[in-house]
């Protein structure tokens, strides 16, 4: 078994948690916020990634639960000085009562992680125990998040609408507000803990059982596993984990609007994984670095061009890589030797 | 193997590094230029009216760099895409201010993209200009807005239209604040005209099926068709609305000469718009600004209140760095702006010193049918802004 | 443990669309039996084994086993705690999955979110898949894809991940489908050597196959049973003779 | 009453428009089991070439309708032969890789034509009051074109030559080649015909939709959710669940607002997938 450790993997990752580590000390102010911000997304990547690349659930939707984690959090931070603004707008002069709850910042971030946890896990128990799965999963899916961005749109008194909720403070410690610094390496520590969480949980019989699901579904129900319990508990990990980087991506990001939680948002992580490589913890951490990185230098020069190329390389990748690029490059490596 | 992946990374390292640092690229020859980053989306759902504004602000920018530049240096301009997206609007913001270290930027068409800039202007104290028309209610020193706001526009027009067309309104918008704070402010001017609101139906954001608001409409008999509706929601609205035939005559705050090519003029005919400017005013600057947008543009785009906002807000800004002490320093830039007077294709037009809002003109105009914008109420001088 | 029956059906039936594809069938199994179910195509023979599994529900009737009524019952219900293993027509595995993991998703009572959350798989599991690994010869292989072995291997792995299962009840259909004459009867020695006290359903077609293995043998008709007994008996029985066995003779001959 | 009668005539508007351009999903995905997610795209390709037809060319609306058919035919025949059939048997990729496609297709557009919407004049001016009820004729011509593109369809694969070896091909592949059916070429062409229906979607839809080059992506999601409510081999199930979701929007919309119909009617279509995945008018199967 020791053999077919694909070391490769491993030193990516060491090497992207270096480079990500030392970012910092680059002194480039706008590219270190920026770099932040996409390690949030590594977290949501990763969220994804045990739920389609481990389990076979190809969700269409998923920023729906990062967003309501990111919406909780939101609330929470605006709410800090009384009721907020969009809501006086609105005529709402009283602080709702489940407002005041999540008040308190701890609050919040246990709320805005156990929410989503908690629709998935509802969901899950919805679908999977029919005979629901692979594409009307992710028509359900996708649906799902036309809907929630219809009702963030049209519940301004509460979600401020399609301008959504801006003007949130940063991270704070503790009532201290967080420099630049001391707030990337929150969000580094967020990132590895979750990083090893996913490692050691996608390591575990259950990660095995969950491949195993993707694999062969009527089949593993034949050794006697209830696979709808695996896919709702993974749903709930995942959403979970979803969450947790929607409650950090609204400070960081210091807005949240429906256009950063919609069908776009999901399909976008859809697009990282499926290049990246799925199925692998790296190649969703790599799909997701990469393409925000080149997509953020590459659409100016080239406007529309980038995302037709993007196009491209999604259609050329399922020929040429359907593993991914990093799956790919597993495989040379093995066959190697 | 191994080789050509090293040569990979290598290459996609040296490739980053050109990228990273085209942005910083100096240009040398002669005095060196004011930067000023131009912030637009040119993909996206609002990338049409964009695409217009980016239009007006390059074609201003161009012609202070032809008529001399600033003092005699040149204007740079550093152009960011946000896509549409009001967090990536911060995030290009951001670079602009920290990485291509702008004087100010010129940019951001909805709401929402403002006020994810907001603060980081704020923060940075840096400056924003502001193109667009929107619903008021804001104010920042680090922000100029040139575009109309309420009272200046529809204020006017519902005073106009229960005057001239008819008592009774029917209200309509996309579902986003825009659209309901329009309507909102509506209903309180009618109270005070004696019009009255007959119904209100917000679509969600880029609807296309209006047939059961139509039935309302139908139903409800208004007079007056008042619509803030945006893009393709906009298109269809006008298609479907004329398909119907309906009585009622519609008043847009939102429609513009490009718009109107895709609704048809048989289908936008005798309708009313009001903005600050339309392509067919009559006056010498305006003629020759129409000339030379057919002859440089050739994207399909037509001269609009849209492009007039990015229009106005690049000459604005270009007259604030003359007049700044220091065209380097933001804060004199800022503060050059108070009172400052321009002469545009829109007509003699200031920035109010107290909001840092431009005092507008207020323009009616009526649709013929042959789907050209003509005239029929101006207003007698600029309205000061309220916001 | 007086019950001399681990499986026994109570005027079981079944109709899809209006297609009654299983009529008041009472059908029992002996403990520790090897079972051989035969009949022609569309018989119920497949029917009945997937309703015994759960994946299909009756329309009417009831299913027992080892004194329980599983009627209705999932099928991994069926699997994990009734202990009934399934092999399907044709190899049925984790393709894209390292053969030791194959066997080691067989592994019973570990198959709970809460056996396996952030828990690995218990030593004994391991040590028992690596011996299975070697009593099914694919030791060596150990490391590599499913897909990446050759047909009489993939039915090896999956006999083992039977072996690895340890069912108190074994279905298996149509083990031989595709293989050679040699290959056939090597798998029934296997089936013979995994039987091992254990109660054994084959469905089969191949009566060279079924004469090597079977001591009693059911047979199928339209829905119904239509005789059961040992299978000399039933060779000579004028009824299966005229539905199935003559056919299937005939196409023996034709094939040869 | 009479409202209640117009919100039910709107429906059958919406309906039919949704009717069309989820028959190209039904055939794409029904008899091929492909999840196309560039037929939004196809759609707005129809969209386009009504635009070019009546605007560029100057020729009548007549003439866009077949015009719009053939020219997305094509562009379905080019994605069947060039990405489809290699991904054969694999949802997963198909699914990503026609996404690929779908803004590969909506960029090219972009770049070609502007992100801004384009003109299509109404071919049928007027309309027509049933009382307090206003039907405009274009709603009634839509109405009759689509029953009568439903009719020609069933026909077309239960009656004809080409039909029938859809089906067979359908059915049992190997067994339709062993007869001598060349079966690539028949899912070419099944791909090709369910392009095209799109394409025509999107020619009907022009006049009184906006045209632009993201035009797709609402489209897909409505004949997606039509398609699996009525279940995805059933022409019949198809036009039950079209007229499902255009009355259900419209009634809705009318008695509320249209953000709060849009929502419940994803929440119903959501249930129904749930208890009938198979769709409520497939038939049960072995």
């Amino acid at each position: 078994m020791k053999r077919l450790k694909l070391p490769m993997t491993r030193k990516l990752d060491l090497a992207l948690f270096l480079v990500l580590g030392l970012f910092p000390l680059s002194g480039l102010l706008f590219y270190t916020q920026l770099i932040e911000k996409y390690m949030v997304f590594l977290i949501f990547a990763w969220s994804l990634d045990i739920l389609w690349g481990y389990a076979g659930l190809m969700d269409l939707g998923h920023a729906v639960l990062f967003g309501m984690g990111g919406y909780v959090m939101a609330l929470s931070l605006s709410a800090q000085n009384g009721v907020p603004e969009f809501m006086e707008r609105c005529g709402i002069t009283q602080m709702p009562l489940w407002l005041q709850a999540i008040t308190s910042p701890w609050a919040a971030v246990l709320v805005g992680i156990l929410l989503p946890a908690l629709l998935a896990w509802l969901l899950g128990r919805f679908l999977f125990t029919s005979q629901v799965g692979g594409v009307f999963f992710s028509v359900i899916t996708l649906s799902l998040a036309q809907v929630f961005t219809l009702f963030l749109n049209s519940r301004q008194d509460y979600t401020g609408g399609f301008n959504g909720i801006g003007d949130l403070p940063g991270l704070a410690l503790f009532g201290e507000p967080l420099t630049l610094t001391q707030s990337y390496y929150f969000v580094f520590a967020a990132v590895l803990l979750v990083y090893l969480f996913c490692r050691a949980l996608m390591n575990s019989r259950f990660g095995l059982i969950l491949r195993g699901i993707r694999e062969n579904e009527t089949r593993i129900e034949f050794l006697g596993c209830d696979r709808s319990a695996f896919k709702t508990a993974v749903f709930a990990v995942s959403g979970a984990l979803a969450g947790l980087a929607g409650v950090l991506y609204a400070p960081v990001n210091g807005m949240i609007a429906p256009n950063d939680v919609g069908v776009e948002f999901s399909t976008a992580a859809v697009v990282w994984l499926a290049i990246g490589g799925r199925g692998s913890l790296t190649g969703a951490a790599l799909g997701a670095m990469l393409i925000n990185v080149l997509g953020n230098m590459l659409s100016e020069q080239f406007g529309a061009f980038w995302q037709l190329l993007l196009g491209f390389v999604i259609v050329l990748v399922v020929f040429f890589a359907p593993e991914g690029i990093v799956g790919k490059l597993a495989k040379a490596v093995k066959e190697r030797g | 193997m191994k080789k050509f992946w090293c040569s990979l990374l290598a290459c996609s390292i040296a490739l980053s590094c050109a990228l990273f640092g085209c942005g910083t690229e100096q240009k040398g020859s002669g005095e060196k230029p004011i930067k000023v980053g131009l912030l637009y989306s040119l993909s996206g759902v609002t990338s049409v009216s964009e695409k217009q504004l980016y239009n007006g602000t390059k074609l201003a920018i161009d012609e202070i760099n032809q008529n001399g530049g600033i003092n005699g240096r040149k204007i740079e301009t550093v152009f960011a895409d946000y896509a549409s997206d009001p967090a990536r609007a911060a995030d290009k913001a951001r670079k602009l201010i920290l990485d291509d270290k702008v004087v100010a930027i010129v940019g951001t068409c909805s709401s929402s993209a403002r006020k994810a800039v907001k603060p980081v202007v704020e923060s940075n104290h840096s400056l924003l200009v502001y193109p667009q028309s929107y619903e008021g209610q804001e104010q920042s020193k680090n922000i100029v807005y040139v575009g109309c706001i309420p009272n200046q526009q529809a204020e006017v027009f519902v005073d106009w239209l229960v005057k001239n067309v008819g008592k009774k309104f029917f209200l309509i918008g996309c579902d986003f604040v825009y659209p309901r704070v329009e309507n909102k402010l509506a209903q309180t001017y009618l109270a005070k005209n004696g019009g009255s609101v007959v119904g209100e139906e917000y679509v969600p954001y880029g609807s296309t099926d209006f047939s059961s608001v139509l039935n309302k409409i139908k139903t409800s008999n208004p007079d007056v068709i008042y619509t803030s509706l945006t893009g393709d929601s906009n298109v269809a609205f006008y298609k479907q609305y004329s398909a119907y035939g309906l009585k009622a005559t519609v008043a847009s705050l939102t429609t513009n000469e490009t718009v109107l090519k895709a609704i048809g003029p048989a289908a936008a005919k005798e309708s009313f718009i009001c903005v600050d400017y339309f392509k067919n005013i009559k006056n010498t600057i305006n003629e020759k600004f129409v000339k030379k947008y057919a002859e440089t543009i050739k994207d399909g785009t037509e001269p609009s209140y849209a492009v007039m906002g990015g229009y106005n807000g690049g000459l604005f800004l270009g007259e604030a760095l003359k007049k700044a002490k220091n065209p380097d320093q933001t804060q004199d830039v800022i503060d050059a702006f108070g009172g400052l007077t321009i002469d545009s294709p829109s007509g003699k037009i200031s920035i109010d010193a107290s909001n840092h809002h431009a005092s507008l003109y207020c323009r009616i105009g009526k649709v013929d049918d042959k789907g050209e914008i003509n005239v029929i109420y101006q207003s007698d001088q600029t309205i000061a802004p309220k916001p | 443990m007086a019950n001399p029956y681990i499986l026994w059906t109570e005027s079981l039936s079944v109709s899809f669309s209006g297609f009654l594809a299983l009529d008041r069938v009472d059908f029992s199994v002996r403990r520790g039996e090897l079972r051989v179910v035969i009949g022609p195509n569309g018989a119920g023979k497949t029917t009945l084994m997937e309703l015994i599994t759960g994946r299909v529900k009756p329309t009417a009737g009831k299913i027992y086993f080892d004194g329980d009524n599983i009627t209705g019952k999932s099928p991994h219900v069926i699997a994990s705690k009734y202990r009934v293993g399934r092999k399907f027509q044709g190899p049925n595995l984790f393709e894209n999955m390292t053969v030791s993991d194959n066997l080691l998703l067989a592994a019973p009572n570990l198959n709970t979110v809460r056996a396996t959350f952030f828990r690995s798989t218990p030593s004994e599991a391991m040590e028992r898949a690596d011996d299975v690994l070697s009593r099914i010869g694919l030791w060596e292989k150990r490391g590599r894809l499913a897909c990446e072995l050759s047909h009489g291997e993939r039915q090896w792995l999956e006999i083992g991940m039977l072996i690895m299962q340890d069912p108190k009840l074994l279905i298996l259909d149509e083990p031989t489908t595709g293989m050679t004459e040699e290959e056939t009867y090597r798998t029934g020695r296997m089936i013979q050597e995994l039987q091992d006290g254990r109660t054994v359903i084959v469905v089969e077609h191949d009566m060279n196959f079924v004469r090597q293995v079977a001591k009693t043998v059911t047979v199928f008709h339209m829905g119904h049973i239509l005789a059961e007994g040992p299978l000399s008996e039933i060779e000579n029985n004028p009824e299966v003779v005229r539905v199935y066995l003559k056919s299937e003779r005939k196409g023996e001959k034709s094939r040869a | 009453m009479d409202s209640f009668f117009a919100l039910l005539l709107n429906g059958l508007n919406s309906s039919a428009l949704i009717l069309v351009a989820a028959l190209g999903m039904v055939v794409i995905c029904g008899l091929m089991n492909v999840i196309n997610l560039a037929h939004g795209e196809l759609i707005m390709i129809g969209a386009y070439t009504a635009f070019c037809v009546t605007q560029k060319a100057g020729l009548s609306f007549a003439l866009a309708l077949p015009a719009a058919f053939a020219a997305a035919a094509a562009a379905g025949a080019v994605l069947e032969i060039l990405v489809i059939r290699r991904l054969t048997g694999k949802p997963a990729e198909t699914m990503l890789a026609t996404f690929g496609i779908s803004v590969v297709l909506q960029q090219t557009v972009n770049l070609i034509f502007g992100a801004q919407s384009q003109y299509v004049a109404i071919p049928l001016e007027g309309n027509f009051s049933l009382g307090h009820v206003v039907v405009p004729f274009y709603n009634i011509f839509t109405i009759l074109f689509v029953a009568a593109v439903l009719a020609g369809t069933v026909v077309f694969l239960k009656k004809t030559r080409f039909g029938r070896r859809v089906r067979a091909v359908t059915q049992n592949r190997s067994m339709a080649e062993c007869l001598g059916v060349n079966s690539a070429r028949v899912d070419t062409l099944t791909f090709a015909f369910g392009s095209g229906l799109a394409g025509l979607a999107g020619a009907l839809a022009a006049p009184v939709k906006s045209v632009s080059p993201f035009m797709g992506g609402p489209y897909l999601v409505y004949s997606f959710l039509t398609s699996v409510v009525g279940g995805v081999a059933s022409f019949f199930g198809t036009t039950v669940g079209s007229l499902l979701v255009g009355e259900s929007s419209a009634l809705l919309g009318g008695l509320s607002n249209d953000v709060i119909a849009n929502i419940l009617v994803f929440l119903i279509i959501i249930a129904i997938i749930r208890f009938k995945p198979e769709g409520l008018f497939a038939k049960e199967r072995r």
